[in-house]
Formats: structure tokens, sequence, C-alpha cells
């Protein structure tokens, strides 16, 4: 696979770019149907959602396949059989409308934004300061008590008691700690063992953790550095270029 | 204009950020708050009435001076200032579920989004418009963000209250965030 | 003002540096240079007729907007004034562990709060808040660090031992953090 796209694949790029993501284009294909959000005739538009993806080229991005996949589970349920006097009957498209509603709302608000922002930038600032030639004594400390001692409960929550400690057998948790791996390495470059363990882990959590470094070290993902036996182990992000 | 509109024109001039009303009171150990605002009104009411081509704005906190929207075009054609980037949907939307229900974690936005949002929360904690403002309890202890004050100075907000309420929007949302 | 004055204002206001004449003409096709330098002067008078804390200045490359220079020194000590340096969260507790268990090393700090801690300890030290008071023995004999009489002038402590909760949290503190 080739990260940098040759010719063929520009244009899909550029399509993408039309939509934020699956449920925009689910909602669009909703407005361009004219069909009732409510009532959402979910195999046409399953239909539909399938055959744009594959003419833009969207079957390559991930979030893509998984609405199209839902829409197709939903359209299974909505072919199994049921009987009118059945009251637990729960309308399988449920969920969706209820997502669709929620996205609709938020791009309501990004409209609001938009103006705001529109607004803003539309005036500028002052740019321009002179070097000053004043001596000004250096800012006074603001310290105080209370601020430090909760300084101190914050180490302690961390420092706890090893007494207190209960070990609970647990059964691994790899994909959780892959998701914060990749979650601190998206804030960070780097980071250490102790940026994604957190202080005073149980063991299963810290077998999960390690686990998950080593899935990512193997999927390229990262990088796994120690400079000298008992160092600090180094988490670097590798970065997609790299990994190509 | 009278010495205490003077000094607050002066000291607004030499901000670059939005100057909230305590600080520009701590000026003059003499001037009331409200002996302030009265002198604010009177700063404004000077650049409205006598045409200027800059104007007193409340914003982000604080009070700006920021040129009139006018002459942006032509400044921006003198090359004199450039106007930021606007931001891209998918900051948008993003920013719009922060603003809106802050504290919230990674996984929260996307199963609104629909999308993953790993880069888009980077470049928005880079741009200074989002910060982690805490990390969730449970499982990995996922990390919470909550929109700056920045975020309020570039949308020309006063405070997040001037965002519409959730029950003012045409379609409604589901009252309480789920539980992380 | 004049149209042309109020563009110049605002041209002058959001430029990052001073502007010249020819720059400034550039703003407007139709403004000839002479139009342009009777402008400026036009904004010249308006600032100081009608009393403003700001003036217009031209300054070796060009023209700028300048606050004037009575104004300089009450805002320059206000905005410190008003704006006491806090400690970081990060600062914070690096403080509070010092405080409690000094003499301490570096190593153990950083085991105790899992993150590098030089640059927290640079600052601490600059604003006078800890010093180095012996070496422990063994390998590299690290430095050890403790807190100065102006930490305790800070909480208007006459000794450590008035420090709240100082034995609990000694000892908690003093507990080997788990071994990860």
């Amino acid at each position: 696979m080739t990260l940098l796209g040759s010719e063929p694949e520009t244009p899909f790029v550029v399509e993408l770019g039309q939509f934020s993501g699956p449920l925009d284009l689910l909602l669009s294909l909703i407005r361009d149907e004219r069909v009732d959000i409510y009532d959402i005739p979910i195999a046409r538009i399953a239909d539909q959602f399938l055959a744009r993806i594959r003419t833009m080229g969207l079957d390559q991005a991930a979030d893509y396949l998984e609405m199209a996949a839902r829409l197709l589970r939903i359209k299974a349920q909505m072919l199994l059989p049921r009987h009118d006097t059945d009251d637990a009957w729960e309308d399988p498209r449920a969920e969706l409308v209820r997502r669709l509603l929620e996205y609709q709302q938020m791009r309501e608000v990004v409209d609001v934004l938009e103006r705001y922002a529109e607004d803003r930038r539309s005036r500028f600032a002052r740019q321009y300061f002179p070097p000053s030639n004043v001596e000004t004594p250096p800012a006074p400390l603001a310290l105080s008590l209370a601020e430090l001692l909760s300084a101190v409960d914050r180490v302690l929550r961390v420092v706890r008691d090893p007494a207190m400690h209960d070990v609970i057998p647990r059964a691994l948790d790899v994909d959780g700690a892959i998701a914060t791996i990749r979650g601190v390495l998206e804030l960070r470059e780097r980071a250490r063992w102790r940026d994604v363990v957190r202080q005073g882990a149980e063991r299963w959590e810290i077998l999960s953790s390690l686990l998950a470094l080593l899935e990512l070290a193997r999927r390229g993902e990262l990088k796994l550095a120690q400079p000298s036996p008992f160092a600090n182990v180094w988490i670097r992000r590798e970065s997609p270029g790299q990994a190509a | 204009m009278s010495p205490l509109a003077k000094l607050l024109e002066a000291a607004l001039f030499s901000s670059a950020r939005p100057v909230p009303v305590e600080e520009l009171a701590a000026l003059d150990p003499e001037a009331s708050p409200a002996a302030v605002r009265a002198a604010l009104d009177e700063l404004r009411e000077a650049y409205d009435v006598n045409g200027h081509g800059i104007e007193l704005t409340e914003l982000g906190e604080g009070f700006q001076i920021l040129t009139r929207p006018e002459y942006t075009e032509a400044i921006e054609r003198a090359q004199l200032a450039v106007r930021p980037h606007r931001l891209s949907a998918a900051s948008l939307e993003t920013l719009a579920i922060i603003a809106y229900r802050q504290p919230i974690g990674r996984a929260e936005i996307e199963e609104i989004r629909g999308v993953n949002v790993g880069g888009v929360l980077k470049s928005l904690h880079e741009r200074g418009l989002i910060d982690v403002v805490g990390r969730a309890e449970g499982l990995g202890r996922p990390l919470l963000y909550g929109t700056t004050p920045l975020f309020l100075e570039q949308f020309a907000l006063r405070h997040l209250e001037e965002l519409p309420r959730a029950d003012e929007l045409a379609v409604a949302l589901r009252a309480e965030p789920r539980a992380v």
C-alpha cells in the first residue's frame, strides 16, 4: 500500500473532504431522498450509502465501512418477521435515528460557531508592540497553604499505601491499553512507561499495557527504546512517513 | 476624554489579548469598577461618535480594541496583516461538541461524530483552543477535554453561555451526557 | 474623521511593524501620497485635540500608533500587580514533596511523581523556594534539595513542623512507591 497518493488516488482525497464523516454522508442522502428521518427506508438508504462510498473511493476509510456494516445489520434486522402484538419490539433504527439527530444538532451549533468565528476573523487586534524600557519588578508570587495542601493530596492519591493493595484476578484488557497508549501518543511524541500505566496500576493492567506496547510496536505505530538495562523505557510515536 | 478613559485606551492598546475589567481597574487604585465601566463607555463612544477605524469590543472575558470589519479587505490586500485560516469542518464539529459537553473524553466525541478524532484533538490542542481538563475514572483513565479562554476569544464570545442553549436548538439533544 | 484617515488608523493598528507612507498609499489606489500625508495629519490631530491615550508617531521605518509615554509605567506595573505569578500544579506537587520529605534527591521525586522534574526544580530554585542542602552518599552523589526560609515566609510559618499534617504526610510519602 502506498501512503503517498499516486495519481489515481488524488480524487479520493478531494471527494473525502466533502463529508466530515459517515453521519454527514448519511444525512446528505436522507436530504437528497427527502425521506423522514424517523422512518428511514433503510434498505434503499443502505444501498445508496454503499454505492456512494464505492464510487467515491470512501471504502478505504474505516469509519465509513463501519457505518456501512451497521446499515446492513439494521437492514437484516428489519427483515426479521415480527408480530403486530409484539409490544417489546424495538425499532432497529432507533439508535441510528438518535445519532443522526444528535449529529444534526451539533451541525446547528457549528453554523453558530462559524458565524462567530467569521465575525472575529474580520477584525484585527493590535500587532505592534515596541520593546519596553521600563524596569519592572518581578511579579509577586501567589502561594497559599491551601494550594500546597491540595497538591499534597494529589501526590498522595498517586502514592498509595501498598498495604491497601488487593490483587483481584482480572482478564487482560489489551484493547483498552492500546487506546490509552494511542491517546497519550496523540498528544505527545514521546512518552514513558509511567505515562501510559497509571501509578499503582494493578498487575493485569501492567500486563495489558506491556502486551499493548509490543503489539503497537509490531504494527509499527511506535518504537520502544531502553538506553540501558533497568533504565526508563521510552515510547516514541512513529510518524506515518517513517512507518511507510 | 477623561484621564481614566485615556489611561484605559493606552492600556488596551498595549495588550494583544482582551483585558478583564479587574486588570483595568488595577491601573488606577482610586478608580472603582463602576468608574472603569463608565470610562470604557466613554472610550467606546469616542470611537463611535468621532468616526474611527477601530472600536471597543467585549469578548473573551475582557475588553479589546479591534479594527472595524469594513477595513479588513483593504488591509489584507496591502499585506499589512492577514486573517487567520478558517477552521476545518472537522475541527468545528469537534469544538462544538466539546463546548457543549465539556469535560468530555475522546470516545464520546467519536461516538457523536462517527469518525476518529485523534488528529483533530491534537491540532485543536496545539492551537490552544482546547485543553486537557482532567481524567475520567475507569479503565485507562481517559483524558477529558474542555475549551480554553482563547476559544472564547477566537469566536468573539464573552462566555460560553452566549452560545445557544441546547433547548434553543431546532433538534433536541439527549439531556445527559452518557457516563464515560 | 475622513474615510481615508479611518482606514489608515485601522491599518496602522493591525500592522506588526511601522508602515512607510508608500505602503499606506497602497491601501487605497485612489489616494495620492499627498492625500495619505494629509490623512495622517488628520489622524494625529484627532488623537491630540480630542485627548487620547495614544498618539501617531513617525519612527525610522514608518508610522505607528503608540501609547503616550506617560501611561507606559502605570500599565506595565498594573499588569504585573494583578497577575501575580501562580505556581503550576506540577511545581506545587514537587514543592509539596520536597517540603515533607527533605532532604530529597531528584531521582526520588521523579520516582514519586512519575515524571521528569528537572525544569520544575530549576524554576523553584530560581524563585528561591528550594535550595541544594547537601549531597547523598552513593553513586554520582546526587544533589539533595530542601525548602528555604523564603518558603516558610510565603506561608507565614516559623518552622517546618508548623506545616499541617506533617507527621501523617511524612509517613505516607516515606512509604516506597510501588515498583512498576
